[in-house]
C-alpha cells in the first residue's frame, strides 16, 4: 500500500488575505514566516490546521494564516484548544501566544494543559514585555526593568519560562529565536513532531518598547558564543569554534573541554537536567541555552478521554437515548 | 420506654389525602437515603410527591450536633401536590440535636417519632441541651412515640455476625420500615434497592433488609401507634410510564438527549462546586451516549473548554453555580460575539459571594441577563422542576443551536436535589433538530445570517472554507473592523437575533380565568408553591390566576395582554426582586408586586397566601 | 507645487468664535502630539475646547496604511463648548491615508491642508488609491492647502547636523506652527514644552524649535493662507487657576485626594488593559504620595490585592476596563459580602468581548449595576468628563469608607484620553473624610451597623478585636450562619446600606425649565453633546431641559418630582439603551425614550438634535 | 538592652470560640493542633498575625484560630495576601489552602506570589481530593484515580506540587504530614522563620473521601524506610536503621552507603537539586522524600515595594495633595 502524496504547498499557501499589520521590524514577522515555511514543508493540510491564539500583538497570529484560526480572549487560548483537541482529535491544532499572555494572566491553563499533556503545539513569543498595551513589563521582564508601570523599576522576579513549564511537567520544552529562521525551523518540526503538548518559547524583539532586549545573546556576532543548543544525542557544546563543553558536576553545570562534555539526552523520565539546563544563563560565565529541554512521551489527555468513551462504547454497547430515559426504577400510570 | 401506646385488638386503617413526614438525624445516620427510599416506593405506588432535602453545610459535622443535622422532608397524596407542605405531619428525629432544630415547624398535634437511644447525657450535651426536651415539656401538645431504634436494632441483628458498628448503620431502615407500616407502603422496591446496592457485601443485604423488616413489624404487632394509614394512588396522574427523578440527574438526561436531537456529541467543560456538581457527576457516567466530560481546572476553563468544543462542531456545555457564573462572564461575552452555540447551566444557591452553599435562590437572574460587560444579550431560560428539567434542557440545546447562541439554563438547589415522579416522553414525540455544518466554500459568509438571523457553522476540517473568528469586532467575513457603521450594524444583528427567539415560544398559559384582581408570576423553582396558592385562592373564591414563565430572556410573546386582564401581578421570587424589577422596565403600564424571600429556603404557601390576601384587602 | 495661494500686502486677521480642527496623519507622524500641544496653548490663551482623539487599533499599523491613521479633533472656542465639534473646519492631512479616512467629515467650504511631500506613487498604494485624490476630483468644494511639509522641514533644517530621519520626525511641528499661525497662537508654551522634554538631546530641542517658527513664519510670510484668525478667550469662563489635563490622569489625582481626605494609603491592584493603562501608570510615579501600585498578574489578582489591602486598613482601588470588569465579578461579591471599602475603576471601552479597545462605550452599566451572582448591590457612579474626575473620585472613595462598600466608578475612552482645561479646586474646600477604626474591644460587633448602616472597620494587629470574615454568610459577629432570618436581615441591611447613600446625594440640578416637552438626560462623557444640544434647542424656543446623572446607583433623590415635569425623556446612550430600561424600571409612569447609539463613536449633536426634533414633531 | 519577653502563650490562646467542624478523624485536626502548639511556643502574638484562605474544608482553617482571619473566595488567597502583606508588612501573614483551592483554580495566583516571593507562609493541605465539594479527584490525584467526576478512572497526569513551586522560583519548600507533629512542628518553624514565600505542603488525610491514601508511605510502622528527611546539612539518610543513603550522579539520585550519602544542602542559588528529589517518589524503589527541599534568600516584594515608596519620599519629599493637583502648565483666569 502507498500512500499518497500530500499535494505540494508552497509559504503562499498559508498566507491570509489579511494584511500584516505589526510594526515594521517587529520579529512577530519572522516568526510568521518561519511557520508558513515549516508547514509547507511538512505538508500540513491548511483545512485541518487550527490556529488558537489569546490576545497580544502574538496572538493576532491567526489572522495572517490561511488555516483556520480562532482569536480568543486574554490568557485563555490553552483552555480553548483543550476543549477543541478533545472534541477533535483529527484535528492539528497550534496555540500561539505571547509572555503576558501564557505567563501572565494564563498562568493557570498553561501549566494545567502541559500537565494533561493535551497533543497541542505551544509557541510562546517572549519579548518580556507586553507589547499590544505599550509596554508594560511583563513577568518575564529580569527584576530592575523601568517601562511605564515601572518608573523606579520592577521589583519582582520573574519566572524563567522554561523552569516553570518543566515544573507544569511539560513532556517537549524548547527555546529558539526569531532571527534564526534554521534554528526555529528545526524545533518547529521537532515541537510539532512530538505527541503531547509541545511548549516552545520563541525570544521575540519588540522593536517598539523592548528593542534588542537579547541581543547579548542572541545578536548574530555573539550568538555562537553566549548560546549553547541542545541537542538529542550531541554532546553540549558551543562556541565559534566549538570549543567549549560543559556537563554536570553534583547537579551544577561546569565548564569542561568540548571531549568531555556530556551527551545531551532530553528523553529521560527525569526532567531535572532539562531543569537544570534553563537555570543555566542565570550562571556567571554561562551561555543562554537554545534547542531540546525535554523530549518525553507520556499519557495523552485527549487520546485517553476520548478511549474511555470508545471503552465505554464497547463495553455498554452505543448509548440509546430511549435506555438513558427509561433507566432505573419505572412504573405505570 | 414505649409510651402512649395501648394494646388494642385491630389498629383501623384510615385513608388521608396527604402527608407530609420529615425525617431528620444526624448527617452520618442515613437521613437521605431513608428520604429517598421512601420517595421511591411513594411514587411506586403512585401518590404524587415532593420533596425538600436540607443536607448540612458541613461534610461531615461532629456527629450529634446541631449543625451536623441532616434533613429530608416529603409530601404524598392521592391527589395533586406540588410543595413538600408547609409543616410535617410527622417528624422522625434520630437524636436531640434533629428533634430541637425541626420541632418548631411539627404540626400542632403531629406525631413525634423519637429515637430514644440517642438521648442520653452525652448526646443532649452534644446537641448544647441542658435538659431532656422529651422531659421538659417542649414535646407537650404532640403525639409522641418514644422507641429506642439502637436497642430494637440490635436485638433484631442480634444472631448476625457482622460488627457491631455495621448493624448500628442498620438502624435508619428501621426507622423507613415503622414508617412504611405507619403509611402502608410495599416492602419490595426497598429490598430490592438494598440487594442490588449491597450486593458485593450479602451480609449487609441481609442485615439492612432484616432491620427494614423488622421496623415495620414492630408497627404491625400494635406496639406503637393507634392506627394506620393509607394514601391512595393518585387518580389525577396522566397515565404513562414514570420514573423517580432529582433534578439534576433529570438535567443531565435532559442535555444529552439535547444533543442527541441535534446530531451532536455533548462535551461538557464543568469543575464541581455545590450544588451543580452532580451534573458532572452524572454525565461523566453516561460516556456510552459519546459524552465527554471535562473536569477543568477553574469556571474560566471550564466554558472555555466548552467553547473549544463547541467550536471543533461539539455542544459545548458548562455547569456551575454563582460563583463559577460570576467567573465565566468574560467567555460568555466571547461566546456572544464569534456566536458559537453553547449552554451555561447555572444551579443557582444563595449569595452574594459564597453565600449559603446549600441552600436555595433565585438571585443570578440579573447576573444572567444583563451581567456583562458590552451590550451582550444571551437567552436565558429556567427549569421549574425535577420532571421539566427534560424539556427545558432539550429547549437550551434547541435554541444554542438554531440560533447559534450561548444559552443560560437556570436551575437552583431545590430543583437540583428535590425528586418526583417523571412522566416519560414518548420517544417519538421528541423532534430532532439535526445540525447542519456550512460546506460550501462558494458562499463564505462567515457572520452572514439566515432567516433566524443565525450565522452559518462552519467545522474546521471542511477543505476550502478556512477561516478566523474571534472577539474583536469584525465584518461578515469575519475579518477584524473597526468601522463604525458595522459595529452598530453587528450590535443590532446580535441583539435581533436573540429578541427574535421570542416569535418561535408559545404565548405562556394562564392557570385560572384570562381576567382577574391579582395575577400569580412565577419563574423556577416556585412553581409548586405557587400552584398550591393558585388553587387555596380559588377555593375561597379570590379572583386569582397564575402563569409561570420558563423563558426568562427573551421574555414570551403575549404577556402585555394577559397583563392586561388583571389589576395587580403579584411577583413572589426567592431574591431580593429580581424578575420584577425586570418587568416593569419591560411592561410600563401595570402594577408589579415584588414579594422577595432571602432566607435560604424555598417559600411557604402561606406566606404568599397571606400576601395575596392583604393584596385583596 | 502651492495653490490657492496669492500675494497680498497685509493678511487681515479675522476674529471667529468657535473653530474646529482635526489633525489626521500617520501614527507614526506624531499627530497625537500635535494635537495636545495644540491643546494646551489654547487653554492657556483662555479658549474653551474639547478634544477627541482616535487612535488606531495597532501599536504600529505599517506607515501610510488606512489602518494606521491617527487623528486628533479640538474644537477650540471665545465661548463655552462643550464637544469636540461635529465636522471639522480644518482637516490637516499629513498622506493620502489620513485625507480618505477623514475627507467625507470635513465642513463643505472647509480648508483641507495637505503635505504634498507624502502623496507619491508609493503613498498611494499603501493607502489603497488608485488615483490622487487631489487630482480626481475628491477635493473639489473644499479650501485646499498644499504644502510639501517635508521638503520645507528639510530646507528650514538644512544646517543642522542631526540624521535626516530626526529631521523628517519634526515636520508634525512644522504643521503645528502654520496652525498656530493660521490661528494666532503664542508659540512660547511649546517652545519650553519641547526644551523640558528633549532637555537630555539639545539638538533635538533645536530642531524641533526650529521647525515650530519656519512652520508659523511660513504662514506669516504670506505664502499660504488669505487671511488669519483669532479666537478670543473666553470670558464665561469662571476665574481661578486653570490646568489642562487628560481624563485618566485627573481620575488618577483624584483617587489620590480621595485616599488623602480619608487619610489613608491608597493601593492600586491593577492589569494592564486599554484604555485603563494610564491610570496604573500614572498612579505608579506617585509614589511620593505614598501610593502603592501593584501590577497583579491578571484582573481578578488585581481586585483581590486591593480587597487584601482594604481589609489591612488602606484604600484598595483597582482599574480597568470592560472584559477586565468581568472578570473580577467574582470578587466583587466578595467585598459586598465582607463589606470592605474598594474602588473599582472601570474606564469602559466598546465590546462585547475584546471588541474595539480603542473606541468609546458606555455599555457597561448593566454589568456594574445588577452584574454580580447574589443580591450584590454596589453603587455606581460616573465621571462626565476629564475636569470632573477629580470631583467624582473623590466622591468615589467617601462612599466607600463612609458606607464600608465597594465602589464602581465608571469612565470611557473618551474621558480617558480627551483633554480639557480644569479649573482647580481651592485646595481648603475639599472636606476630609478621616476614617476612624474602631478598636474598642468591649464591643465587638463586627457587623453591626451605624447610622449609615456601615459596620466598623477594625484593623487587623489591633489587640484583643481578633475576629474573622469571610464569603460565607455570618451573623453580626462575623461568624458563619445558615441561620434562614440571619441571612434575610443581612441582605436586606446590605441592600438598604446602599439604597440609603441616596439619601446624602444632592437633587440634580436642571438646566433649563423646571417644566416643559423633552428632558434631555445623560451621564458619563456625553455631557459636552447634550449641553451643546440643549443649547441649540433653547435657541430655537423649544421646550427641553436638561439633567446629567452622576450617581448610577442609588439614583439621586428627587428624580420623580423632575420627570413629573416633562411629557418625555429623552435619553441618548452610547450603549443599547441600558439607563433607559434602568429607568423604566425605577420609574413606572413616565415616558422614557432610548436614543441608542453603538458605532465606538461619540454622538454628534445633530443626531440627537435631530431626535429632539422627532419628538417634538 | 535587653528585650522583654513575649508573653507566654499556650496552644488555648489560639483557639478561637468556633467549634470545629472538620469530619472526626480528618487530618485536618492534627495540623490545626500543629499550628497552634507552634504559634504558642515561637509566641506569635495572635493580634499582629492574620491567617488567609481560600475555599474547601482546609480553608475553613481560619475560623478555629483565634487570630484575625479572612476566608476569601476559591484559589484568590494569595492574591489577597499579596495586597495584604504589601499594605501591612507588620502583619504576620499565612495563607492556608487545599490541593484544589492552590493547585487547581488557584494555580495563577499560586505561582506568581511564589516569583514574587512575598513574605507569607503558605500551608498546603494535600489530600489529593476535593474534599468540600464530596470527593472529586484533584490536580494532584494519581492516573486513574476512580471519584464520583471518574466512574472511569482519571486520565490526567498530576501535578508533582514540589516541582510546580520550584519551577515558580520558590525560595522555600517543604514536605510533612499530618500524622507526625514532631516534624510538621519542625517544618513549620523553618517556614515562618525564612524570609519571603515559604510553601509547605503537608500531606492530609481526607478520612471520608480518600482514606489513607498516603498509607504506603506514610503509615507509622513504614515511614521510617519509605521516607527520607531533607535536612540541611545533614547526610542523606534513612531507613529505621539509618542505614540507607542517597547521593547525585549523572542529574539522578541513586542509592548509596550512608557513608557516601549526599550532605543535603537547600540553599544554593541553583533549585535543581531540590527539583530532583521531589520527583524521587516516581523512581522505583526509591523513598518518599519530605523535609526542606529549598530555603534560599531572595528579594521580596513586599518589601522591595516599599521601600520604593519610602526613597521616592524621600527623594522628592512627602508628596503634598496641592502639588499633585497644582502641578504642570497653569494658568489664571
Ligand atoms: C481580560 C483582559 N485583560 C487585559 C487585556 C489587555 N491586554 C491585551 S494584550 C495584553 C498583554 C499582552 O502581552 P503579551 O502576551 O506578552 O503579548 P505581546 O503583545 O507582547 O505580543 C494585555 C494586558 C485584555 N485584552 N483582556
Ligand atoms: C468559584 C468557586 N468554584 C468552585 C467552588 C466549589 N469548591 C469549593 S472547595 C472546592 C475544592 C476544594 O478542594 P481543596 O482545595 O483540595 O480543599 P479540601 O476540601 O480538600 O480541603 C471546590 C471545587 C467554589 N466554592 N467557588
Ligand atoms: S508593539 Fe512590539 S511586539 Fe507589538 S507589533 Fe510592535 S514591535 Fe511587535
Ligand atoms: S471531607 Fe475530608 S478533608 Fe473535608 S473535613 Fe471531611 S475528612 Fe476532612
Ligand atoms: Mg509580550
Ligand atoms: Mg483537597
Amino acid at each position: 500500500m502507498t500512500l499518497q502524496d500530500p499535494p505540494k504547498r508552497t509559504r503562499k499557501d498559508f498566507q491570509s488575505d489579511q494584511e500584516v499589520r505589526w510594526c515594521p521590524g517587529c520579529g512577530d514577522y519572522a516568526i510568521l514566516a518561519s511557520v508558513q515555511k515549516y508547514m509547507a514543508e511538512a505538508g500540513v493540510d491548511p483545512a485541518k490546521t487550527v490556529v488558537v491564539s489569546g490576545i497580544g500583538c502574538s496572538s493576532r497570529f491567526p489572522y495572517y494564516m490561511n488555516t483556520y484560526g480562532f482569536h480568543t480572549i486574554h490568557g485563555r487560548a490553552p483552555a480553548i484548544a483543550t476543549g477543541l483537541k478533545v472534541a477533535r482529535p483529527d484535528l492539528d491544532v497550534w496555540l500561539i501566544t505571547g509572555d503576558g499572555d501564557s505567563m501572565s494572566i494564563g498562568g493557570n491553563h498553561l501549566i494545567h494543559v502541559l500537565r494533561r499533556n493535551v497533543n497541542i503545539t505551544i509557541l510562546m513569543f517572549n519579548n518580556e514585555i507586553y507589547g499590544l498595551t505599550k509596554g508594560q513589563y511583563s513577568p518575564t521582564s529580569p527584576v530592575g526593568t523601568v517601562k511605564k508601570s515601572t518608573p523606579m523599576g520592577s521589583v519582582d522576579r520573574p519566572f524563567n519560562p522554561l523552569q516553570l513549564v518543566l515544573g507544569s511537567q511539560a513532556t517537549f520544552v524548547a527555546r529558539s529565536v526569531d532571527a534564526d529562521p534554521g534554528h526555529l525551523g528545526k524545533i518547529l518540526k521537532a515541537a510539532h513532531e512530538h505527541q503531547g503538548t509541545s511548549f516552545v518559547e520563541i525570544l521575540q524583539n519588540c522593536v517598539i518598547f523592548n528593542k534588542d532586549f537579547y541581543k547579548d545573546a542572541m545578536e548574530r556576532s555573539v550568538r555562537p558564543d553566549k548560546t549553547v543548543d541542545l541537542v538529542a544525542g550531541e554532546p553540549v557544546v558551543y562556541g565559534k569554534e566549538r570549543d567549549k563543553g560543559l556537563r554536570f558536576h553534583d547537579m551544577q553545570v561546569e565548564a569542561c573541554a568540548p571531549g568531555d562534555a556530556l551527551v545531551w539526552n532530553p528523553s529521560g523520565p527525569n526532567s531535572a537536567p532539562g531543569f537544570l539546563m534553563a537555570g543555566l544563563s542565570e550562571q556567571a560565565g554561562m551561555p543562554t541555552p537554545i534547542g531540546i529541554f525535554r523530549d518525553y512521551q507520556a499519557l495523552r489527555y485527549d487520546t485517553e478521554v476520548n478511549s474511555q468513551v470508545q471503552k465505554a462504547v464497547a463495553k455498554s454497547g452505543q448509548g440509546n437515548l430511549k435506555d438513558l430515559v427509561y433507566a432505573g426504577e419505572t412504573w405505570q400510570v | 420506654m414505649t409510651s402512649n401506646s395501648e394494646s388494642t385488638q385491630e389498629l383501623p386503617l384510615q385513608q388521608v389525602d396527604r402527608v407530609v413526614i420529615r425525617f431528620a438525624g444526624d448527617s452520618g445516620d442515613g437521613i437521605q437515603i431513608t428520604g429517598s427510599q421512601f420517595t421511591m416506593t411513594s411514587a411506586i405506588v403512585g401518590n404524587d410527591l415532593a420533596t425538600l432535602p436540607d443536607f448540612p453545610a458541613e461534610i461531615r459535622a461532629p456527629a450529634g450536633t446541631r449543625p451536623g443535622v441532616s434533613g429530608f422532608q416529603i409530601q404524598f397524596s392521592s391527589s395533586d401536590i406540588h410543595t413538600p407542605g408547609d409543616a410535617p405531619d410527622v417528624l422522625v428525629a434520630m437524636n436531640p440535636a434533629a428533634l430541637v432544630v425541626n420541632l418548631k415547624e411539627l404540626k400542632p398535634g403531629g406525631t413525634l417519632v423519637v429515637n430514644t437511644g440517642n438521648f442520653k447525657e452525652q448526646d443532649l450535651r452534644k446537641a448544647k441541651l441542658d435538659k431532656n426536651p422529651l422531659e421538659d415539656g417542649s414535646v407537650d401538645g404532640y403525639r409522641v412515640i418514644e422507641v429506642d431504634i439502637n436497642e430494637r436494632v440490635k436485638e433484631a441483628l442480634a444472631e448476625l455476625t457482622i460488627s457491631s458498628k455495621d448493624k448500628e448503620r442498620c438502624k435508619n431502615f428501621y426507622t423507613l420500615g415503622l414508617m412504611y407500616w405507619l403509611y402502608s407502603r410495599p416492602l419490595e422496591p426497598t429490598l430490592k434497592w438494598l440487594a442490588d446496592k449491597f450486593k458485593r457485601t450479602p451480609e449487609l443485604v441481609e442485615a439492612n433488609q432484616m432491620a427494614l423488616k423488622a421496623g415495620y413489624n414492630a408497627g404491625d404487632i400494635r406496639e406503637l401507634f393507634h392506627s394506620h394509614y393509607e394514601v391512595l394512588k393518585t387518580e389525577s396522574m396522566p397515565p404513562g410510564t414514570y420514573r423517580n427523578v432529582m433534578g439534576n440527574q433529570a438535567t443531565a438526561i435532559g442535555l444529552v438527549a439535547g444533543s442527541k436531537l441535534a446530531n451532536l456529541r455533548l462535551v461538557l467543560g464543568s469543575y464541581p462546586i455545590t450544588p451543580a456538581s452532580t451534573v458532572l457527576e452524572t454525565l461523566a457516567g453516561y460516556k456510552s451516549h459519546g459524552v465527554i466530560t471535562i473536569q477543568a481546572e477553574d469556571e474560566i476553563a471550564a466554558i472555555c473548554a466548552a467553547i473549544g468544543a463547541s467550536y471543533g462542531g461539539c455542544l459545548g456545555l458548562t455547569s456551575t453555580s454563582g460563583p463559577g457564573m460570576a467567573l465565566k462572564t468574560e467567555a460568555m461575552g466571547l461566546a456572544v460575539a464569534v456566536e458559537l452555540p453553547l449552554v451555561i447551566l447555572d444551579v443557582q444557591r444563595a449569595g452574594p459571594s459564597t453565600g449559603m452553599p446549600t441552600k436555595v435562590e433565585q438571585s443570578d437572574l440579573f447576573q444572567s441577563i444583563l451581567g456583562r460587560n458590552g451590550d451582550t444579550p444571551m437567552p436565558v431560560l429556567a427549569i421549574s422542576r425535577p420532571s421539566d428539567a427534560f424539556e427545558m434542557a432539550i429547549e437550551a440545546c434547541r435554541i444554542a443551536v438554531q440560533y447559534m447562541t450561548p444559552v443560560i439554563l437556570l436551575s437552583d438547589n431545590y430543583i437540583a436535589n428535590g425528586a418526583e415522579p417523571w412522566r416519560l416522553p414518548e420517544m417519538d414525540s421528541l423532534k430532532p433538530f439535526p445540525v447542519h455544518f456550512h460546506d460550501d466554500p462558494s458562499n463564505m459568509e462567515v457572520f452572514g445570517r439566515n432567516e433566524l438571523g443565525a450565522r452559518p457553522w462552519i467545522l474546521p476540517g471542511t477543505p476550502g472554507m478556512e477561516h478566523r473568528i474571534g472577539g474583536l469586532e469584525r465584518d461578515s467575513k469575519g475579518n477584524v473592523s473597526y468601522d463604525p457603521d458595522n459595529h452598530q450594524r453587528m450590535t443590532l444583528e446580535r441583539q435581533n437575533k436573540i429578541l427574535n427567539i421570542a416569535k418561535t415560544l408559545p404565548k405562556p398559559t394562564i392557570q385560572g380565568e384570562a381576567q382577574g384582581d391579582v395575577l400569580l408570576l412565577g419563574w423556577g423553582s416556585t412553581v409548586g408553591v405557587l400552584t398550591r396558592v393558585f388553587e387555596e385562592a380559588k377555593a375561597k373564591g379570590q379572583k386569582v390566576s397564575r402563569i409561570h414563565l420558563r423563558h426568562l430572556w427573551p421574555l414570551p410573546p403575549g404577556l402585555e395582554d394577559i397583563f392586561a386582564g388583571f389589576k395587580k401581578i403579584l411577583v413572589p421570587e426567592l431574591n431580593m426582586g429580581q424578575l420584577a424589577r425586570l418587568l416593569r422596565s419591560e411592561f410600563q403600564h401595570h402594577d408589579f408586586v415584588s414579594l422577595p424571600k432571602v432566607t435560604g429556603q424555598p417559600f411557604l404557601t402561606h406566606e404568599i397566601v397571606k400576601e395575596v390576601d392583604r393584596i385583596l384587602a
